[in-house]
Parts: C-alpha cells; sequence; structure tokens
C-alpha cells in the first residue's frame, strides 16, 4: 500500500474517525488500454472533509465517479455503512445518499434553477404528475436557506458561470446526502461565493456528512480538510493529516516528474517590433463595450506582465474578448506594437499580433475530437503551406511544429494524432499555449490559464508566461486566484464593474488585494445609487 | 419526292393520322361486369341555348390531379378549363398529389369543402381512395374521372362519366411495332410503374403482352418496375446488364422511355425503344429515331371530352358511363402532324430543327 | 433569509403568461395574419365546414407531431412515421381480412408501432447510431414491406365499424378523426408537460451528459420517445385506413417532412431541450390552414410550394430570437 | 515517467494508417464482402461494361457527396441538393433553347447554383435557423419554381455539343460522367485536404466557438461549403439534363437522400469535424454497387428498399466503434 512507501514516512498517517461511512477497498479502473487506478483504497467517515489531490488525469475524478456509480470498477467494492453497493447505477447511489457535484457541470440549461435542483425526485401527485407548486416553493426554501441569489423560476440558461456553480451544489446538497463528493466546486467561484460555500462546508461536516473535496487550490484545502490523500500513478497516498504537512511536501508527493519542466529559457516567440523605437505591446484608449465595459484606458510595454484584478462579472472576460475582437460592439481606439487595431474581427487581432488563451479551454480552446498537431496548427496555418504548383498544408510542417512546442512546453503525450480530448487538463492548457506561442505573437492575453490545473502544471504555465515577456511580449493576465497575479504580474489594474479603478504597481499580498476590490465594489455601487 | 410541312404531306404520314379503332370495353364497374361499352367523344353537341343556361348557373369546377410531373396532366387540365370557359362555367382550383393516394384523398377533403359543382379527378389508387371518391358524390359534387374509376362506384349515380385514352391498344400497337421492327425475334423488356393499381398503366403491361404473345419468336426476358419515372435509368441499365441479348424494350410512357433510350446509350447497347405519349421533349426522341413508335394519347382531347360530360351533367342530361379517346400512332413520318394533334399548338422550333425535313 | 420570504414565490398570472408566450413565439402572430388573410380574401373560407376539413386533414399530421415532439426534445428525429403509417395501413387492412376481431387488430397494430419505436430506439441508444440514419434506415425498409406485401396490390376494408370508430362517425357533432386528435393532444399534453417522464425528456435533450449523471435512465427516455412516436404513427396508419376503407402501401409517404415541420414552427428546437405539444399541434393547423388557403386562393401547387417553404423558414427564422 | 518519454513522439507510418484506416472503418469490409457476393452471384456482374455503368449511375451520387462532404463536416446539412439539380436541369433546358452558346450556359448554371449555396448560407448562419429547416425549405421552392418556370412541361435539348460534352463523350476511353466525377473528386479532395481552407472546415465542425475563437471566420467558411455543395448539385442538373436531353422538373428529386447517406456510410459524421472524400464517393459508389446489384439479380424494386434500408444502418451502425 501507498502508506507503506518511504516518502510518506515523514507525514504521519491519520487513522479515519471510528467508522468510516463509505469506503472502497481494491478498486481498480482502466480505460481502454490506460490503467487509471490500479488497487486502490479509499475512504470518508460522518463529518469530515476528505480531501483528494493530484496531477491533473491522476485519476481523481474517475475514482469518484466510481464512488458515484457512474462508472463500474474493473475490480474492487464499494461499502455504505458496511453494506455492499458496488456499482450498479448513479440511480442506486444516489438513493443510498451519494451526491456529486461534478467538475463538467452538469446543469440542464433549458430548464429552471427549481427543476434542476429537484432534478430526478420532483414532488409528485397522484399518478406520475408533478406537484409543479410545491415543486418551487421547495427549491425556493433551499435556495433561501443557503441564502444564495437565485430565484427558482429563472432559466439556468441566464444564469453566470459562478451561479451555475450555485445551483450545483444546491442541488447536491439538498438531496439530503450523508456523502457529497465535491469536484473543483470552486474553480469558477468568486471570493464571496467561495466563503459562502465553505459555510455551508462546515454546516454540513457539522451535521455529520462525508466530505470528499476536490481541488488544485492549496490554500482551500488546508483551510478545509480534516485529512488528505493524493493519487499518484494509479495508487492512493495517504491519508494524511494536514496539520502534519505543507504546501511543499505534498506538491512533490503529487509530481511524477520534477516540479516544472518548463525552462523559461526556450520559450522566445515574439516577432521583433513593426518599428522599432516602439516599446510599447498594447495601447488601449477609451475603449467601451454595450454591456460592461466602461471608457478602459492603460498600456502594456513590451516584456511587461500586466495583470487584471477583479470580481466574478466584472468585465474582465469581456475585456479580452473585447480586445480579440469577439465583442462585435467594442468601441475604442487600440494599438498593438504602435499599429492601430480593427475591433471586432479575430482574425485582424492575430494578424496585428495578439493571440488569446481563453478561460474555458474545453469549450473556447480546443477542438476536443481533433488531433493535438491540428489543433496546435490551428491559428497559424497560413504559414504551414509548401508549394506543390499549388498552395498545400504541410502535414510535414505541422508535425514539426507540434514537436517544437511538445518539447519546448513539456507536453505530455503519446502521438501528435492523438485527440485534444485524450490528454489531462494541465496539458490541454498547454497545447492551447502552443497554439498561441506558434503564432509568434506580440501581445499574449491569458483569461485564467490555470483554471483547473495542478499545482505544477501553475508552475510551468508561469514559466511559459515569464519566457514569453522575457523576449519582448507583452503578457495581459486575468487569474481569479489573486495570489497568482501577486505572484506573477509586473503590474495589476484593478477592474470593477467594468471600469479601472487603481493601477497597483507593487505587488499586494492576496488578502489586500481582495479587500481593496471588495471596497471599489461597494463604492461604485453607492455612486451608480447616486 | 418533294414533300413539305405543313402543305404537303406523304400519304404514308396522312394514312398515320387516322385513328385506330377503340379496343370495345372499358374498366368493370358495377353494373357492367365486363367493362362499359366504348364509345368516342364526338358524342357531344352543344347548342346555344344549352350554352347560355350553363352561363346562367354560374357553376364551378375543380381538379384533383394525380401528379404535375409531365406534359400529359398540362394538357389535360387545359382541355378541361378552356372547353369550360367556353361554355360558361369556372375552374376555381388544381391540386397536384404528387403520386402519393394519401396527398389526394386530403386534396379531395379540401375541394369538398370548397363546394365546386363538379370535380375532374384521376384516381391514384382506385382502391383505397374509393371511400374519398364516396364522400364527394355525397356532398353532392358530380365527379368526373380521367382514365381510372375508384373500385364499386356506379356509372351514372356515383360519378357521371370516365373518358379515357384506349391506353390498352396504344400499349398493344407500339409492342407490336417493337416486335415488327425487331423482325419478329429477340429478346424484349418491359419497363412500368410498379404500382399494378393504378388502372391506366397497368392495362399497358397487359396490352403489350398481348402484343409479345402474338410473335413465337420474341422471349419477354424481364418486367422492371420503378417508383417514378427518373428511377427507369438505373433500372434500365440493371436489365440491360442482366439480359445482354435484350434487342427491344417497351417503356410504360416517355418519360421513363427516355431513361431508357439514356441508358442504352450510355452502355452502348443497340436497343429499339418504343412507348406511349408523346410531348415536346419526347418528340425529339421519335425525331431522333430514338423511339420507333409510340402510341399516343391526345391528352387535350380527352381533357375536352371530360369537360363536355361535365356540361352535359350540369345541364341534367345523359352521359355515356365510358368515352374513350382512340389511338394516336406516332412514327418520325408523321411526328410533326401527330405532336400537333396532341398539344394543339404549332411544333416547336427544336423538333423541327431535329427533324430536318424528314418528319411531316 | 426568512422563512418569510421564500413562501412569496411570484406567480405569473394568466396574462402575463399569455404575453411572455407572444414575445417568445412571434411565430402565433404570423399565423394569426395569415390566417386573417385568407378569412378576408380566400372565398368561404371562413365557414364552420371549411374549419372542418381543415381539422380534419390536420388531423393526421397532429397526431403524429404528438409522437414526433417527444423524440425531437429528446434531441433525435424520427423519419420513419409517415412510413410507418403506411405500413400499418397495410397491416390494419390484412388483419381486418383475416377477420381478427375489430376491437382487438387496431390494438395490434398500435403494440406493433410501439414495437418499431423500440427497434428505433434500441438502434439509436444502445448501437448509438445518429437517429437520421436509424429512421432514415427504418423508412425504406418499413416502406419496402408494405409495397412487398401485398406486391403493390392495396387491400380493401369491409368492416364498417372499423371505419366508423376511426374516422366516419361523430360523436357529440365533432368527427372522429378529431376527437382522436383530442385525445392523443390530452395524454401527449399530460405525459409532456405534467409528469416526471415529461420532465425528464426534457433533460435528456438539453444536456444528456447532466441527465444521466442526475440518475435518469437516458436510453430509456429516448427508447420510450421513440415508442411513443412510433404509436401515433401507428394510429395514424388506422386513420388512413379508415378514411379509405383500405390499406395502400404509399398511403402516408411523404407526411414525416409535414409532421418534423409542424413541430418546428411550433417552436420545438431542433437541438433538442425546448418545446411543447400545443406549439407542434399549432404548427400542424398553421400547415394546414396555409396549404387549404392557398389552394382556395386558386395558387397552382407548385407556387403554393414555393410559398409554403418561404413561410416555414420565416416562422422558424422568427422564433429564434 | 520520465522526460525522455515525452519527447519521443512516434510518427504514424502508412502502413500504420492503413490499418489503422480498416480498424476505424470496418464498413470498407462489408463493401468489400457485398461487391463479392454480386461478382459471384448477380449475372455478368464482373464485366468491365458493368464497372463502368454503375461509375455512370454513381456519378451524379458521388458528384453531389462531395459538395455534401464540405457541408456535413462543418456540421451542417443540405437537403435542397436533389431539387437543386432538378432546377438546374430546367434552367440550362431554358438557357440552350433561348440559344445561349454552349460555352456558357453550364457556366450560369454553376453560378446560379453557387447563388443557392450562398443564400441557404447566409440563412444558415446569419439568421442562425438550423441548416435542416432552410435547406428543406429551399427544396419546397426550388422544386415548386422547376415546375413552375414552364408549367410542368419538360424541356427539349437539341444542342448535341451539351450533352456530348457532360455525358456522351468519351476520352481516353473513359466516359464523360466519370471524367467529371473524377475532376470534382480531385477538387474536392484538395480544398477539403490540403489547403487551409479545408483544414478550416473540419475546424468549424469540431468546435464552432474553438474555430471563432482562433480567428477563423466561421460564418464564411460555413457559407462557401454551402456554395460548394450548391454548385455540385448544378453539376449534377447539368448530367442528368444532358443524359436524358431535357430539363424534367423531377428529374433530381430524392437523390438528396442516396448523397446523405453516401457520405454517412462513408465516415463522415452527422455532427461534423470528422469525415473525407474519399470515404463518401467509396460511400456513393458502394450505394450505386448495392442498388444495381439488387436489381441486376432480379429483385423488385420494393424488397431492394428494404435490404439497402438495412445494409446501410449495418454499415453505419459498424462505422461508429
Ligand atoms: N471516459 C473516459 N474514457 C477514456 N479515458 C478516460 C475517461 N475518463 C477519464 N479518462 C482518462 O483517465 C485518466 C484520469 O482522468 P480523471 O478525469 O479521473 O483525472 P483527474 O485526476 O480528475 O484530473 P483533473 O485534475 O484534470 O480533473 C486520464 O488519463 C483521462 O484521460
Ligand atoms: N457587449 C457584449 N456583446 C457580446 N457579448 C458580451 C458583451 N459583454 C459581455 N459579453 C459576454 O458575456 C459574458 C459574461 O459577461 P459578464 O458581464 O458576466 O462579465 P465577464 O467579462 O465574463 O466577467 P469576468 O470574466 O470578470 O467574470 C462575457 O464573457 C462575454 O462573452
Ligand atoms: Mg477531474
Ligand atoms: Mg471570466
Amino acid at each position: 500500500m501507498a502508506a507503506d512507501s518511504p516518502s510518506t514516512l515523514s507525514d504521519k498517517p491519520v487513522d479515519g474517525a471510528a467508522r468510516p461511512l463509505v469506503s472502497m477497498r481494491g478498486i481498480s479502473k482502466s480505460f481502454g488500454e490506460n490503467r487509471v487506478l490500479r488497487d486502490v483504497d479509499f475512504e470518508v467517515s460522518a463529518g469530515e472533509v476528505h480531501a483528494l489531490l493530484g496531477e491533473n488525469g491522476a485519476g481523481k475524478s474517475t475514482l469518484m465517479k466510481i464512488l458515484m456509480g457512474v462508472y463500474r470498477p474493473d475490480a474492487g467494492t464499494v461499502t455504505l455503512d458496511g453494506e455492499d453497493i458496488g456499482g450498479t447505477s448513479v440511480l442506486d447511489h444516489l438513493s443510498h445518499g451519494i451526491a456529486m457535484i461534478f467538475q463538467e457541470l452538469s446543469l440542464l440549461p433549458n430548464l429552471t434553477v427549481g427543476d434542476n435542483i429537484l432534478l430526478g425526485r420532483e414532488p409528485r401527485r397522484t399518478g406520475w404528475r408533478i406537484d409543479k407548486r410545491s415543486m418551487r416553493r421547495d427549491a425556493q426554501t433551499v435556495i433561501d436557506r443557503y441564502g444564495f441569489p437565485l430565484r427558482a423560476g429563472q432559466l439556468v440558461r441566464d444564469l453566470g458561470f459562478a451561479q451555475r456553480q450555485m445551483v450545483e451544489v444546491l442541488k447536491a446538497v439538498s438531496r439530503g446526502a450523508r456523502v457529497l463528493i465535491m469536484d473543483e466546486p470552486t474553480s469558477s467561484l468568486s471570493l464571496r461565493e467561495e466563503e459562502k460555500l465553505f459555510a455551508i462546508i462546515d454546516e454540513l461536516k457539522a451535521r455529520g456528512m462525508g466530505i470528499v473535496y476536490i481541488s488544485h487550490r492549496m490554500a482551500e484545502i488546508f483551510r478545509l480538510a480534516n485529512r488528505m490523500s493524493i493519487v499518484k500513478d494509479g495508487q492512493v497516498i495517504g491519508p494524511l493529516d494536514p496539520a502534519a504537512t505543507s504546501i511543499r511536501k505534498v506538491s512533490e508527493l503529487m509530481s511524477k516528474s520534477k516540479p516544472a519542466v518548463v525552462d523559461t529559457a526556450v520559450i522566445e516567440v515574439a516577432a521583433k517590433p513593426a518599428s522599432a523605437g516602439v516599446a510599447t505591446a498594447l495601447e488601449v484608449r477609451g475603449l467601451k463595450t454595450a454591456r460592461k465595459l466602461d471608457d478602459l484606458s492603460f498600456t502594456i510595454a513590451q516584456g511587461e506582465i500586466v495583470g487584471i484584478a477583479g470580481l466574478v462579472g466584472s468585465g474582465r472576460s469581456t475585456l479580452a474578448k473585447a480586445l480579440f475582437g469577439l465583442i462585435p460592439d467594442a468601441r475604442g481606439r487600440v494599438t498593438v506594437g504602435g499599429q492601430p487595431l480593427k475591433l471586432g474581427h479575430p482574425d485582424a487581432a492575430i494578424a496585428a499580433g495578439i493571440a488569446f488563451v481563453p478561460e474555458d479551454r474545453r469549450l473556447e480552446g480546443l477542438v476536443l475530437g481533433h488531433s493535438l498537431s491540428s489543433n496546435v496548427a490551428l491559428a497559424s496555418l497560413d504559414k504551414l503551406l509548401h508549394r506543390i504548383g499549388v498552395p498545400v498544408v504541410s502535414d510535414r510542417k505541422i508535425a514539426d511544429l507540434f514537436e517544437d512546442y511538445h518539447q519546448k512546453l513539456g507536453i505530455v503525450a503519446r502521438r501528435p494524432s492523438q485527440l485534444a480530448s485524450e490528454l489531462s487538463g494541465g496539458n490541454q492548457q498547454k497545447v492551447v499555449f502552443a497554439k498561441w506561442l506558434a503564432t509568434k505573437p506580440r501581445l499574449l492575453i491569458l483569461d485564467e490559464p490555470t483554471n483547473g490545473v495542478d499545482v505544477n502544471a501553475k508552475a510551468d504555465m508561469r514559466a511559459i508566461m515569464r519566457g514569453a515577456a522575457d523576449s519582448g511580449v507583452g503578457v495581459l493576465l486575468i487569474s481569479s486566484e489573486l495570489d497568482e497575479l501577486t505572484a506573477s504580474a509586473d503590474r495589476i489594474l484593478t477592474l470593477v464593474d467594468g471600469r479601472i479603478t487603481r493601477e497597483l504597481f507593487e505587488a499586494k499580498d492576496e488578502a489586500e488585494l481582495r479587500a481593496t476590490l471588495q471596497a471599489d465594489l461597494a463604492a461604485m455601487k453607492k455612486e451608480r445609487l447616486a | 419526292e418533294d414533300y413539305h410541312w405543313p402543305d404537303k404531306i406523304p400519304p404514308e404520314a396522312t394514312e398515320l393520322m387516322k385513328p385506330l379503332p377503340l379496343s370495345p370495353k372499358g374498366q368493370p364497374v358495377p353494373g357492367f361486369p365486363d367493362g362499359p361499352p366504348a364509345v368516342t367523344p364526338d358524342v357531344f353537341k352543344f347548342t346555344q341555348e344549352m350554352k347560355d343556361k350553363l352561363k346562367a348557373g354560374h357553376f364551378t369546377a375543380a381538379i384533383a390531379i394525380h401528379t404535375m410531373d409531365a406534359g400529359w396532366p398540362k394538357l389535360q387540365i387545359e382541355g378541361i378549363t378552356n372547353t369550360l370557359k367556353e361554355l360558361g362555367v369556372d375552374v376555381v382550383a388544381v391540386t397536384d398529389a404528387k403520386f402519393k393516394p394519401g396527398q389526394q384523398i386530403a386534396d379531395l377533403e379540401q375541394l369538398t369543402a370548397r363546394k365546386p359543382n363538379v370535380i375532374f379527378s384521376i384516381p391514384i389508387d382506385p382502391q383505397s381512395q374509393a371511400a374519398a371518391y364516396k364522400k364527394v358524390a355525397d356532398a353532392g359534387i358530380k365527379l368526373v374521372f380521367l382514365d381510372n374509376v375508384p373500385v364499386g362506384m356506379a356509372p351514372g349515380k356515383d360519378y357521371i362519366s370516365v373518358t379515357a385514352s384506349d391506353n390498352e391498344q396504344n400499349a398493344y400497337y407500339a409492342a407490336k411495332e417493337l416486335c415488327e421492327a425487331m423482325g419478329g425475334k429477340g429478346e424484349v423488356g418491359i419497363v412500368t410503374l410498379v404500382y399494378d393499381y393504378y388502372y391506366s398503366v397497368a392495362v399497358r403491361k397487359t396490352g403489350a403482352m398481348k402484343a409479345f404473345a402474338e410473335y413465337p419468336g420474341i422471349k419477354l426476358a424481364e418486367v422492371g418496375t420503378v417508383t417514378s419515372p427518373e428511377k427507369a435509368y438505373q433500372v434500365a441499365t440493371a436489365m440491360l446488364t442482366a439480359h445482354p441479348d435484350i434487342k427491344g424494350i417497351f417503356a410504360a410512357w416517355d418519360t421513363p422511355a427516355e431513361q431508357v433510350v439514356a441508358a442504352a446509350k450510355t452502355l452502348g447497347r443497340k436497343v429499339l425503344v418504343t412507348t406511349n405519349d408523346i410531348a415536346a421533349d419526347s418528340a425529339i426522341y421519335v425525331a431522333r429515331g430514338d423511339f420507333t413508335a409510340v402510341g399516343a394519347q391526345r391528352p387535350y382531347d380527352q381533357g375536352v371530352s371530360e369537360a363536355k360530360s361535365a356540361a352535359y351533367a350540369l345541364l341534367g342530361m345523359d352521359v355515356p358511363p365510358y368515352i374513350s379517346v382512340p389511338t394516336l400512332r406516332v412514327k418520325k413520318i408523321n411526328l410533326l402532324s401527330a405532336l400537333k394533334e396532341v398539344t394543339k399548338e404549332e411544333p416547336p422550333a427544336s423538333v423541327l430543327k431535329v427533324c430536318n425535313n424528314a418528319c411531316f | 433569509m426568512t422563512v418569510q420570504q421564500s413562501s412569496a414565490v411570484e406567480r405569473d398570472s394568466a396574462w402575463t403568461t399569455i404575453r411572455r408566450t407572444l414575445v417568445q413565439r412571434p411565430t402565433y402572430l404570423i399565423f394569426a395574419a395569415v390566417t386573417a388573410f385568407f378569412i378576408i380574401f380566400a372565398p368561404n373560407f371562413a365557414t364552420l365546414s371549411t374549419a372542418g376539413a381543415i381539422l380534419r386533414v390536420t388531423a393526421l399530421v397532429s397526431i403524429m407531431a404528438v409522437g414526433m415532439t417527444f423524440v425531437i426534445i429528446c434531441g433525435e428525429i424520427d423519419l420513419s412515421v409517415g412510413s410507418a403509417s403506411s405500413w400499418s395501413g397495410m397491416v390494419i387492412a390484412l388483419l381486418l381480412q383475416a377477420n381478427v376481431p375489430t376491437a382487438v387488430a387496431p390494438l395490434l397494430v398500435i403494440a406493433m408501432g410501439a414495437l418499431i419505436g423500440l427497434v428505433n430506439g434500441l438502434l439509436v441508444t444502445k448501437l448509438r447510431i445518429p437517429s437520421f440514419l436509424v429512421t432514415l434506415g427504418m423508412l425504406s425498409i418499413l416502406s419496402g414491406l408494405a409495397l412487398t406485401i401485398t406486391n403493390t396490390e392495396p387491400v380493401p376494408i369491409v368492416d364498417d365499424a372499423f371505419s366508423d370508430l376511426l374516422w366516419n362517425a361523430s360523436y357529440i357533432g365533432l368527427p372522429a378523426p378529431i376527437w382522436w386528435t383530442i385525445v392523443i393532444v390530452l395524454i401527449g399534453y399530460y405525459l409532456l408537460q405534467m409528469t416526471v417522464f415529461g420532465r425528464r425528456v426534457y433533460a435528456v435533450g438539453g444536456n444528456l451528459v447532466a441527465a444521466r449523471f442526475s440518475g435518469i435512465k437516458t436510453d430509456r427516455i429516448k427508447i420510450t420517445a421513440f415508442m411513443f412516436s412510433g404509436m401515433t404513427a401507428a394510429l395514424a396508419g388506422l386513420l388512413l385506413a379508415a378514411r379509405s376503407t383500405a390499406g395502400n402501401p404509399s398511403l402516408g409517404s411523404g407526411l414525416e417532412l409535414d409532421v418534423i415541420a409542424a413541430v418546428i414552427i411550433g417552436g420545438t428546437s431542433l437541438f433538442g431541450g425546448v418545446g411543447d405539444i400545443p406549439g407542434s399541434v399549432i404548427g400542424a393547423i398553421f400547415i394546414g390552414i396555409l396549404g387549404f388557403g392557398l389552394l382556395v386562393l386558386g395558387l397552382s401547387t407548385s407556387i403554393q410550394e414555393v410559398i409554403k417553404g418561404g413561410i416555414i423558414i420565416l416562422a422558424v427564422a422568427l422564433n429564434r430570437r
């Protein structure tokens, strides 16, 4: 067992509470040739938060989906209160009191909040009839109990990402489950909602619920967890006592190879400035959009990393999209490398030297069903031609391009023809980076580049970013993880409800930054009211 | 000789323009187990007084046609509409069922709600549409049929009359010409519609087989069927492949016959083709010699006859149960006269060009 | 937050609902405008008998549209309904010819419709073939079978009790086909809009994976939707046969396109998850009105096609805000 | 795992590619088996002239399948190709009748095909109506127009140069329709498999949002795909007209289903992003062989339908691993 391995000796394994609520024994699972889990044990006790850590693709979600009955394990047993409930169906596991917040949001956009919260256990009247009235009432009661700003009758389609995550939380919590699995529940929650979520977790714990908590955010884990386990190479290490270990040690335990594989020196990308002497990568004057951005002006120098700090809905993504030409009604004067940019046209933005790593890599960043090499080549196809009388896309040049970035960024992949959907989150994100670095940009816009990425991959991302900046690229970094901003950015702009309120030169610490943002938002609200 | 269209026509052509004698009986209907006797359309005579009475009646008529994808229905409709107009009857609606019996039933219901005095129709399926036609009759609307009569409907009682081309004779003539052109021996094929319930085409198969049976040297290799005319290309190609000795094919009407010719040409096979019906496009095939002979209908005349039976009925006069339009024989020599006889228009320039003074 | 607040859930008034419906479905305004146009300009349009004729003509499409709505909301499509109805018509005619009792034969046919739907559903869910293809193949198979079983010969139905029950009789002044439409619409409405099953149909079409993760047996829901569609197609086939007092192998051919058009212009999304029964029925009636009105105006069938195509595109364009 | 491993990325050998193709496309084995069956059991099947006949029969479907492949890989569908080809046949016949030169008229028709595709594409992308509906409406409109323009009268073509060029002539021993197929397949292959445009077509169908976020003008790509499909449909219409030496308003009706079936059984996914030109052509030829072989075996048209439906379902079932 993992607990016997030498590396864990210094971190004293802790015993579970007296009786494990759920225990998984000897679990193995393979997808085709990919052996994801090998003879794994895992348990959760009543009234504890058991954190599960591991690199992207280590198998955390897979283990939990087995616990939830989504997948049937190849071997092993799942017992709840000593009763074998070994992998029949989700419905079965739900009825045994196990609930899960899935990493990929699993809401129905076409139904209301209430429908979603009560999906699968709607109050019924005689026949199969749904009792719509009590349904809405019950749902609203749940919402109000946890104090989320939602209405039962709203369509989920009309909600923002963060609000959807709240619905997801309520859906799981309100099942009255005894075991609750949370797979990266905070990946897009803002600070305030995060606080709310933690309060809920504390309350549930007090009521005797067992909680499995998966996250890549170490700070959160150390704050919440009673015990922690690490998935690595198909095995589970732990459980460990958070008090007896440290973030650094945990990162080392998780990693398969050395912590960061990316050498900043190899990332040189920038095309040299259009005209000599121009030192600004980006200049923005009076940028406005119909719904959000309100007269933004700022500049980014070559080689500079500018961070944008803001709360959810403050317009950070809108800013990034507007610069990249994805917001049709954006107006304002923008120059890139000294040349004026025509807004509203992504192809013009690329031609001007802008690269954009979007916040949702699965939806916006990658063609998941296509190969890695074609994903990497997608934004620079025009440069990958060779001629045999007529211009032809050169598969060799594409393969070479992939090979190049595959090495530079340390992408873990078997073949260039492997599908993007088969990679782990961190590696997928590296593919998106490769796609954009291949365009030789002057300005790199990164929207939540480390979202859902494990600690070591995060370090790689930072190295890539720094490498790019060092070679003269201007970087606009958007991140909800304020410590990431403070660590990486040369300068931070605070964006509050569509306006830039401050420019911070000294890296403040996370808590201070947070307080500033909230104060500015309150001030802005007051001003708007007046 | 120095013949010239349209003034100086060779006697051979004039001879061909004479109609063939009618087959004696039509489709069996209640009251006429062997089929009602055939009469020619000349039975109708209109006096001025009759015409005035019709005008005063402000009668309306509607037409429910089976399909519009050929010249035939268009000429029928023109024949009906023009004649009725002369007689002071208004055609208020025309429906196209696209050869779907279900659609035609719906069309009839809609036309019934429109309450015309007469409905002209060619039933696609005499069996499954009978109830729908009976309902039209029950609604007090007079029915005049083209070609087919729905099962169980009695002339004079449930409907006025049916005017049909002498389809059996048309096919018999065309098939016989095929056998003659083949010297009375060799393998032949038939390409026809798959639906045997469609009476007016089904009897063509009967007519053709009758002709083939008269020649001991002729062997019918295969009957190929199509659900719609454009499929004939593939069916003929396959038939010619499976039977390398086929020398002649009879196709039940001109649109599929064109596809049969195209298929034979594509395969580089010398195959004689005869068929029924001509229109501006199929006339070219006769002019080129692709169709050896055609036993044609006269859809416009048929329409005229149908309009006149309706007018008689509206005046409360008796109409014979079965009026038959005799076969028009068409070969290259009399093509222009025949085409004019069918379409009631001067032959188009394209046909004249291909004829190159060899047709009259 | 207090309990007080939670009980103060707003309820929409009937009026708000109507207004919201009109905003969400501007097509209804087009329907109204077109109908008004015909009432004013088409001779004899605004009569009871016209209305009856239109309803009877649309009965078949309406009934199948109810089944189709389930399938399309599930995010699938069923192209086999037209030929399934032809085939059902043939089967009922043969059963009655073989003296199967009038009370039993239709039930057998409906069961067979369910079976056809079951096969469609199994192929779509278990073998994961796109429904477009499965049902296209099924269309071929059933229309071929209908032609083959009697060698293209139509089969007469002499059982008047059957024809009365399904088409010819009137009850309380309403003809049988309209009653059947009402029955199916009510069943469909109940199932889709009021039951747990209906909720799951929406869930499956809204986000298949999410529905699965929420413990919904998505395959079973889809299969049931296909079965319901097959049953409505079989019922339509019975009506067709009763109307003609005969089974004909191509009576229902091509109906699938009308049915799908009715469902879509009624506001159901081809991508699944959105739609309802009343919309589909209104769509079916609208298509009926449109066809009939154009006919009464004396336009040729071919021009009607053009106008119909144009209006359907327009209606759907308006439906997507 | 070591850093070593991450750098050692295999490149695919040609052999691996072939083997993988066979594994991914087990349908090709079915094709081979069915063809072998006909060669053994169908009379005169295994001859050069039969092969030629099949290729000519499938020329129309193959040509349209090339255009359709672009549309389907984009994640859309084009139901209007059949009636677009009928309409094109009518238009060319009328143009030639009006003495437009043989060298010009076909080009005008192809341009009109592009225009039809443009309208389809604009409606799909700018008004965001599902392509299923747009092209269904277009199908109605074009078939209505084809019937209306000459009042259902077919139009003869007496220009032999035209019929030769497109259908009757042979060059280097190969008949014209086969040459046209080869030309279109090569153009299609080049565009889809070898150009930037082709890569973008895949990206648009694979993930529309990601494509837009990569600077691809997704609307323009889709519109171009529809235009190409319209042009291939127009060319097919020219071939149809040349074959019958006449324009007939319903010559191409129903072809769309054969074309779509060919593309799908050739391995292109209805969901977009996956597929290729050779697959579609093989699919078209297979459908041709199947239909033709059954006919040569002397099976009735109706049984053929049944068998064809079954085999298409089977082929697609096998294509999804
Ligand atoms: N349905 C599936 N089919 C095939 N392979 C899968 C499937 N689901 C997961 N995998 C593979 O199993 C491995 C473990 O994936 P899993 O999602 O459990 O990782 P994870 O630890 O949750 O990663 P992350 O932190 O990125 O969420 C990965 O290599 C993944 O590609
Ligand atoms: N004027 C606009 N036109 C089109 N889309 C817009 C416009 N403004 C915003 N959006 C889209 O709406 C989304 C949500 O906007 P929202 O106001 O919630 O802020 P946001 O930019 O996503 O905020 P953040 O990234 O800071 O959380 C944006 O990501 C953008 O895609
Ligand atoms: Mg995970
Ligand atoms: Mg954002």
